[in-house]
């Protein structure tokens, strides 16, 4: 059975590149960054995990390729193969018009990051204001919270008829679905990152003069901050998701659009790299609002690479 | 991670060392009168009655350690000098000024009481700098470049000179004790509140907190409010020892423990304090069987 | 998505949402990675490396094909047809009147699957889940192309018009135009919404591009998308087939400025079968293609102008058997691109409908929509033309007359 | 005295408790805004009052319920699916190191491709229409699922194994007493998270696959409180869209409350914190 012996050093939560398995106590200031990362890459690169991993995908892709082209099971024959998929994207004239050197591609991407990003700023603009305050005045929350709730079980997607009926253009509806997939998120997180805050550091606020203006800003902002970050997390992945099904319901350009088309159109390859595309962007956009999330919180990340004190 | 030993403390040197730079404010005083404090969290009737009537005086420039079973009620007492809590009867003074008393049940949390907390409080998204030097800037006391720079001094006194621009989840617990009474004193409060400030440390750094909080209490001769319920912390600390009753807590025992200040670790063995400990253990552990045969989850 | 945060607030529970951030180190793990870990990773490797090479190594199976059974036997067949695309009612009166019972041997089961646009169609039949597709001229040459997927042919041509699948339709408060080209050009820079992939979207590009016309925005969006964006005063013009063009005007949603006729394109359904069906079984396929002609035949006829609609009524939703019936024998003036003769049904390729397939694969082909230009094998006009042969009829068969409006003695 | 943890005690808590005075004051309030400014037709949404007189209606109409059948019947396939895959492959890669190193990664690849992306591809792989929604469902509430428990078993503290090791029981033994009771509640968070996902997503799923042009065959049946609003809004009856979403709403609501009353049973231990 495989090995069970738990490791009790440092076995704490990583951050950043690679599994910190560093059980140096002494992290200081004195090993530069760059010598960090470099001991973390030799170490990452002796142990078996870069191997397994390639293995995944080489078990992944001979899966797809096994099924689709060699063996052409029932279900799977229909799929276009990796190769397939794979020339058509990297062919400089593709049989569909759609690869990494057509424009229209980035055409697609442009507009569907735009849409995410114009969303998800306006998700955080409103979002985190309003939880911190849900989170911080009691009275405020018993009055604006049941109604938030009261519409918070309502699927975003829920709303594609009504938000095409209510907004002009076919623009303003789907940044208002990504929007509203975000500003759910967002202000529960942030709400929940203010109340998380423990009591005593408020108290020792108060204590030393501060008003509850200044409680505000130097106490409860910061204390939520983890929080928000793992919010504006959740919301950017929630956005890409909501984003997709207001492309395909009705929209012009955009990657959900892309695959909806190349679906009727039956261009079943183009489809693929749109889906594969719409994985990569939304990956690093949320590892983007992670990477921010962590040199915002230096606090936090010094704290966490140290195995975290109590 | 065992504490390095402050630089050059040394406990030989028996003449006290005079803080010429604390003592600038008006003599403060900080004496703290409680007179038939009652306190009932929820209704009256269905409330849980948490102090009882409780009166005793904190005499200014003095450690007063408030000894009592777990739950019964030291912390609501404590909460209440500092703002937190209101009482619901009787009337607390603060120098002969109303802290709290039943036309103003809540009295406001202010720089005079300073509060050390359980668990410790320091702004975990602040570098220890920014933590000590908070007080002042808040209050508008000081601009941001006197608070800082007093802030430096104040850590440099306390042997914690290198750690200035760390974070507070950098350092051992026992060293963040340390910045959070330097935190307080910055302030200068007219009493410090400790919450069991040392109860998650181990014996050993116990024993270095002990020493350094008689030593700070040496410089700066502010009253100190202490609670615990380690009898031994308390009458090797204290000048007034107060043994609590268990829940709803009153005084039951008050002692002045006339070991001279400044004391040192050779105290623990000196036949004066056993005596105090034979004295005290008896009321004290009655309190306890009773606190544990009413199940009470320490709160 | 609201993804909820937190359902239990429990300190000790650490929760993740649908995107945790940093997840730990498995802390279950050996955090230092032994010699021995290494090594149990590289074997776990090599044996994943050895049922690859085992698996590449086996034979290909042979393209899936579905077998249809022996000739003469039963035979179970999905029927992909539109009852709102109205040159393709043959589909609809087959499914109403049955025709096929008198050709298909006894016991056989047929299944007609309404799909809301061709493309639709084309996919279920590339997905094995449709066998005979009623479908436009674009949907139907592009599931020609896809023979590496499953080979698909065209047998039959169901009907060809100047304004079925290519009728402009702009919203109520437009201008009014003095002529079709006049609305065509003010289509320039505007919001104009058609179905990807079907004959609209084909013929709406080759006449932008003949006028050299750039709307600002170019929507892909369904029928019914269209419908309730016109409703919703959202769409500045879409181009449409019937029976739809002719809902949205009788229902004042939009109105009627031009179609093919104005320009001279016209376009055309088609029937289509795999190989595969059309190998192991002419017994079926003749069979059906009998009956095919009964339907146009019955179609040409004026006479069952109300029994078609009546049987459109019966096969739609959301639509009026006047509207219906106008789609098909609806009389509209010259201005806005009325015919009289509204569908020729050819039933086998005529010139017209080989020459319409050919231009229009030359464009698809142009525009990247399909990977070749049609393959010649693509197009069987022999099993029509034997047919036809037989009952010593002519192409077209037929063709469906516009009516005074005093014909619709329905409602 | 009511024995304090009854239900009815809870209840006239809640009602007596100035909380609910003020939340149902807003809600009223709300309602109030959204009538008016309905009514003085600012938005195009229908008034409270229309959709109330369709609730009405459609309460009446088997064919609304039976659409609630279809979209329960296909969340919970996608749902149970998901837990009976989503929850062995995540305690797999809790335990053994070999197994997370070559299934995270892929896994951690697909993830940011939203589920709705797959309802073209589901459409064409799978035979059926209610196994593709089924699919699509099943992607949403997989993920949350795998997550939830992988994060459970790493958050179980070491002390737990240390002493379950002390005492000499085998690696079955910590896995059955230690790991699967340590991430239960977890499991119980990524089932409630899950099938909220599963909810949003079979909306949309239904919606896109019934009439949005990636339609799949059979047109205009299809069924499902998501094809329910997107055919109000094709045949232009918006009070029934409201109707819908309020509807999807509620069932979700209902569901994640069910699974926590679960959650509840299944981890006694973790009431009174």
């Amino acid at each position: 059975m495989t090995d069970l012996g738990p490791t009790y050093a440092g076995a704490g939560v990583n951050v950043g590149v690679g599994d910190a398995a560093t059980s140096t106590a002494d992290v200081t200031d004195s090993a530069s960054r760059f010598e960090v990362a470099a001991y973390r890459l030799s170490q990452w690169l002796r142990s078996p995990r870069p191997y397994l991993m390639l293995l995944g995908f080489a078990l992944f892709f001979a899966f797809w390729y096994l099924t689709v082209e060699v063996w052409k099971l029932p279900r799977f024959v229909q799929m276009p193969g990796p190769t397939a998929v794979i020339t058509e994207w990297l062919s400089p004239d593709p049989t569909y018009g759609l690869s990494i050197y057509s424009p229209e591609y980035y055409q697609h991407i442009w507009v569907s990051l735009r849409r995410v990003s114009v969303a998800f700023l306006l998700a955080t603009a409103t979002g985190v204001p309003l939880g911190l305050f849900l989170g911080w005045s009691q009275l405020f929350k018993d009055y604006v919270f049941p109604v938030f709730e009261l519409l918070r079980p309502i699927p975003p997607l829920a709303w594609v008829p009504l938000a095409i009926i209510m907004f002009e253009g076919s623009e303003t509806p789907i940044i208002f679905l990504t929007f509203l997939a975000s500003f759910y998120a967002t202000t529960l997180n942030t709400m929940l990152g203010a109340e998380s805050i423990d009591v005593s550091f408020v108290r020792a606020a108060y204590c030393l003069g501060a008003k509850r203006r200044q409680v505000f800003w130097h106490v409860v902002v910061p204390g939520a901050m983890p929080f928000i970050f793992t919010g504006l997390q959740i919301s950017v992945g929630v956005a890409w998701f909501s984003l997709v099904a207001a492309e395909m319901v009705s929209g012009q350009y955009g990657l959900g659009y892309l695959i909806n088309t190349s679906y009727t159109m039956v261009q079943y390859p183009t489809m693929f790299i749109a889906m594969i595309t719409l994985g990569v962007v939304g990956y690093v956009t949320s590892a983007g609002v992670r990477i921010i999330g962590n040199y915002m919180m230096q606090w936090r990340a010094r704290e966490l690479a140290i195995g975290g004190e109590n | 991670m065992s504490p390095q030993p402050a630089p050059g403390y040394d406990r030989s040197i028996t003449t006290p060392v005079e803080p010429a730079s604390l003592m600038t404010e008006t003599s403060r005083k900080g004496e703290i009168r409680i007179e038939d404090v009652v306190k009932v969290y929820g209704s009256e009737a269905a409330g849980i009655r948490a102090v009882d009537k409780c009166t005793f005086d904190v005499p200014a420039g003095k450690i007063t350690v408030v000894v009592g079973p777990s739950g019964c009620g030291k912390t609501t007492l404590l909460n209440a000098i500092a703002g937190f809590h209101s009482i619901t009867s009787g009337t607390i003074y603060l120098d002969d000024e109303l802290l709290c008393g039943t036309a103003r049940p809540r009295a406001d949390p202010g720089p005079d009481r300073i509060v050390v907390f359980q668990n410790g409080a320091l702004f975990p998204w602040k570098t220890i700098i920014e933590n000590v030097a908070f007080g002042p800037i808040v209050q508008g006391r000081m601009t941001r470049k006197q608070a800082l720079d007093k802030a430096r001094t104040m850590l440099a006194e306390a042997g914690l000179r290198n750690l200035e621009s760390n974070y507070p989840g950098e350092i051992s617990s026992g060293m963040r004790r340390r910045v959070e009474i330097a935190r307080a004193l910055m302030n200068d409060p007219k009493v410090l509140l400790l919450d069991e400030p040392y109860r998650a440390l181990d014996s050993l750094t116990k024993s270095v907190m002990h020493e350094a909080l008689l030593e700070t209490f040496d410089k700066n001769q502010v009253t100190i409010f202490f609670i615990t319920h380690d009898l031994e912390e308390a009458i090797f600390l204290g000048h007034r020892v107060v043994i609590m009753t268990t829940r709803p807590c009153r005084p039951k025992k008050v002692l002045t423990i006339d070991i001279p200040h400044p004391r040192d670790y050779s105290v623990l063995t000196a036949k004066r304090f056993r005596e105090y400990l034979d004295e005290t253990v008896e009321a004290v552990h009655e309190e306890a069987l009773k606190a544990f045969a009413a199940g009470e989850r320490e709160r | 998505m609201a993804v909820v945060q937190r359902a239990a607030p429990t300190r000790a529970a650490r929760k993740f949402e649908g995107g945790s951030h940093r997840l730990a180190a498995p802390s279950l793990h050996r955090s230092g990675d032994t010699a021995s870990d290494g090594r149990r990773a590289q074997g776990f490797g090599m044996l994943a490396g050895l049922v690859c090479l085992l698996a590449c190594a086996q034979p290909a199976l042979s393209e899936e094909v579905k077998d249809y059974g022996k000739p003469g036997s039963p035979v179970e067949l999905v029927v992909g047809y539109q009852p709102y695309y109205t040159e393709s009612w043959s589909g609809l009166i087959m499914r109403n009147k049955k025709f096929y019972e008198k050709y298909l041997p006894q016991g056989s089961k047929i299944d007609f699957q309404v799909g809301l646009q061709g493309a639709i169609i084309v996919n279920g039949m590339l997905a094995g889940k449709v066998d005979i597709g009623y479908v436009g001229d674009m949907p139907g040459i592009v599931s020609t192309s896809h023979a590496d997927v499953r080979d698909i042919r065209i047998v039959s041509v169901l009907g060809l018009g100047y304004d079925q699948c290519n009728i402009f339709l702009v919203r109520n408060d437009a201008p009014q135009f003095q002529s079709p080209d006049e609305a065509i050009k003010w289509l320039d820079g505007k919001s104009v919404a058609v179905p990807k992939g079907s004959c609209t979207d084909r013929f709406a590009e080759a006449v932008f591009k003949r006028f050299k016309i750039a709307p600002s925005e170019y929507l892909n969006q369904s029928i019914e998308v269209i419908t309730s964006g016109f409703r919703a005063k959202k769409l500045d013009a879409a181009v449409l087939w019937e029976p739809t063009a002719s809902r949205l005007v009788l229902e004042k949603l939009a109105r009627r400025v031009a179609s093919g006729a104005s320009v001279n394109e016209n376009d055309g359904g088609f029937m289509v079968m795999p190989k595969a069906l059309i190998e192991q079984r002419p017994d079926i396929v003749n069979g059906w293609l009998e009956a095919e002609l009964d339907a146009q035949l019955f179609f040409a006829d004026e006479k069952n102008a109300m029994a078609v609609s009546a049987m459109a009524l019966e096969q739609t939703t959301g639509f009026t058997q006047k509207a219906l019936w106008y789609s098909a024998y609806g009389s509209y003036p010259k201005s806005e691109g009325g015919t009289t003769n509204r569908i020729v049904l050819p039933y086998t390729f005529s010139p017209e409908a080989k020459d319409l397939i050919a231009k229009a694969g030359k464009f698809l082909f142009e525009i990247k929509s399909i990977k070749a230009d049609i393959r010649p094998e693509a197009v069987m006009p022999a099993l029509t033309e034997e047919i036809l042969r037989k009952r010593d009829l002519k192409a077209p068969v037929g063709e469906v007359k516009a009516l005074p409006d005093a014909a619709y003695t329905g409602s | 005295m009511m024995e304090p943890d009854g239900y009815a005690w809870w209840a006239l808590q809640a009602v007596s408790s100035i909380k609910f005075w003020r939340g149902a004051l807003a809600i009223m309030a709300f309602i109030m805004l959204w009538e008016l400014a309905s009514r003085a037709g600012l938005s195009r949404i229908p008034t409270p009052s229309a959709v109330a007189v369709t609730f009405n209606e459609l309460m009446r109409d088997p064919s609304y319920w039976f659409s609630w059948y279809l979209s329960t019947q296909r969340v919970f396939t996608g749902f149970i699916a998901a837990m009976l895959l989503g929850i062995p492959l995540g305690l797999g890669m809790a335990v053994s190191r070999t197994f997370y190193g070559t299934v995270f990664p892929v896994f951690e690849v697909l993830r940011p491709i939203p589920p709705l992306a797959w309802v073209p591809a589901s459409i064409i792989f799978w035979p059926t229409q209610e196994l593709s929604i089924a699919f699509v469902t099943f992607l949403g509430a997989f993920y949350a699922v795998v997550i939830n428990v992988i994060g459970g078993a790493q958050a179980i503290d070491m002390r737990y194994y240390q002493a379950a090791r002390s005492m000499g029981s085998s690696s079955w033994d910590i896995f059955r007493r230690i790991i699967l009771p340590g991430t239960l509640p977890s499991i119980i968070v990524g089932a409630t998270v899950g099938i909220g996902i599963a909810w949003a997503v079979v909306v949309a799923a239904e919606m896109i696959s019934g009439g949005g042009s990636a339609g799949s065959m059979g047109g205009a049946k299809g069924g499902g409180l998501g094809f329910f609003i997107w055919n109000s809004y094709v045949g232009g009856s918006y009070t029934q869209i409201v109707v819908g979403m309020i509807s999807i709403g509620i069932a979700g609501y209902i569901s994640s409350a069910l699974l926590r009353k679960l959650g509840e049973l299944v981890t006694p231990w973790l009431r009174e914190q």
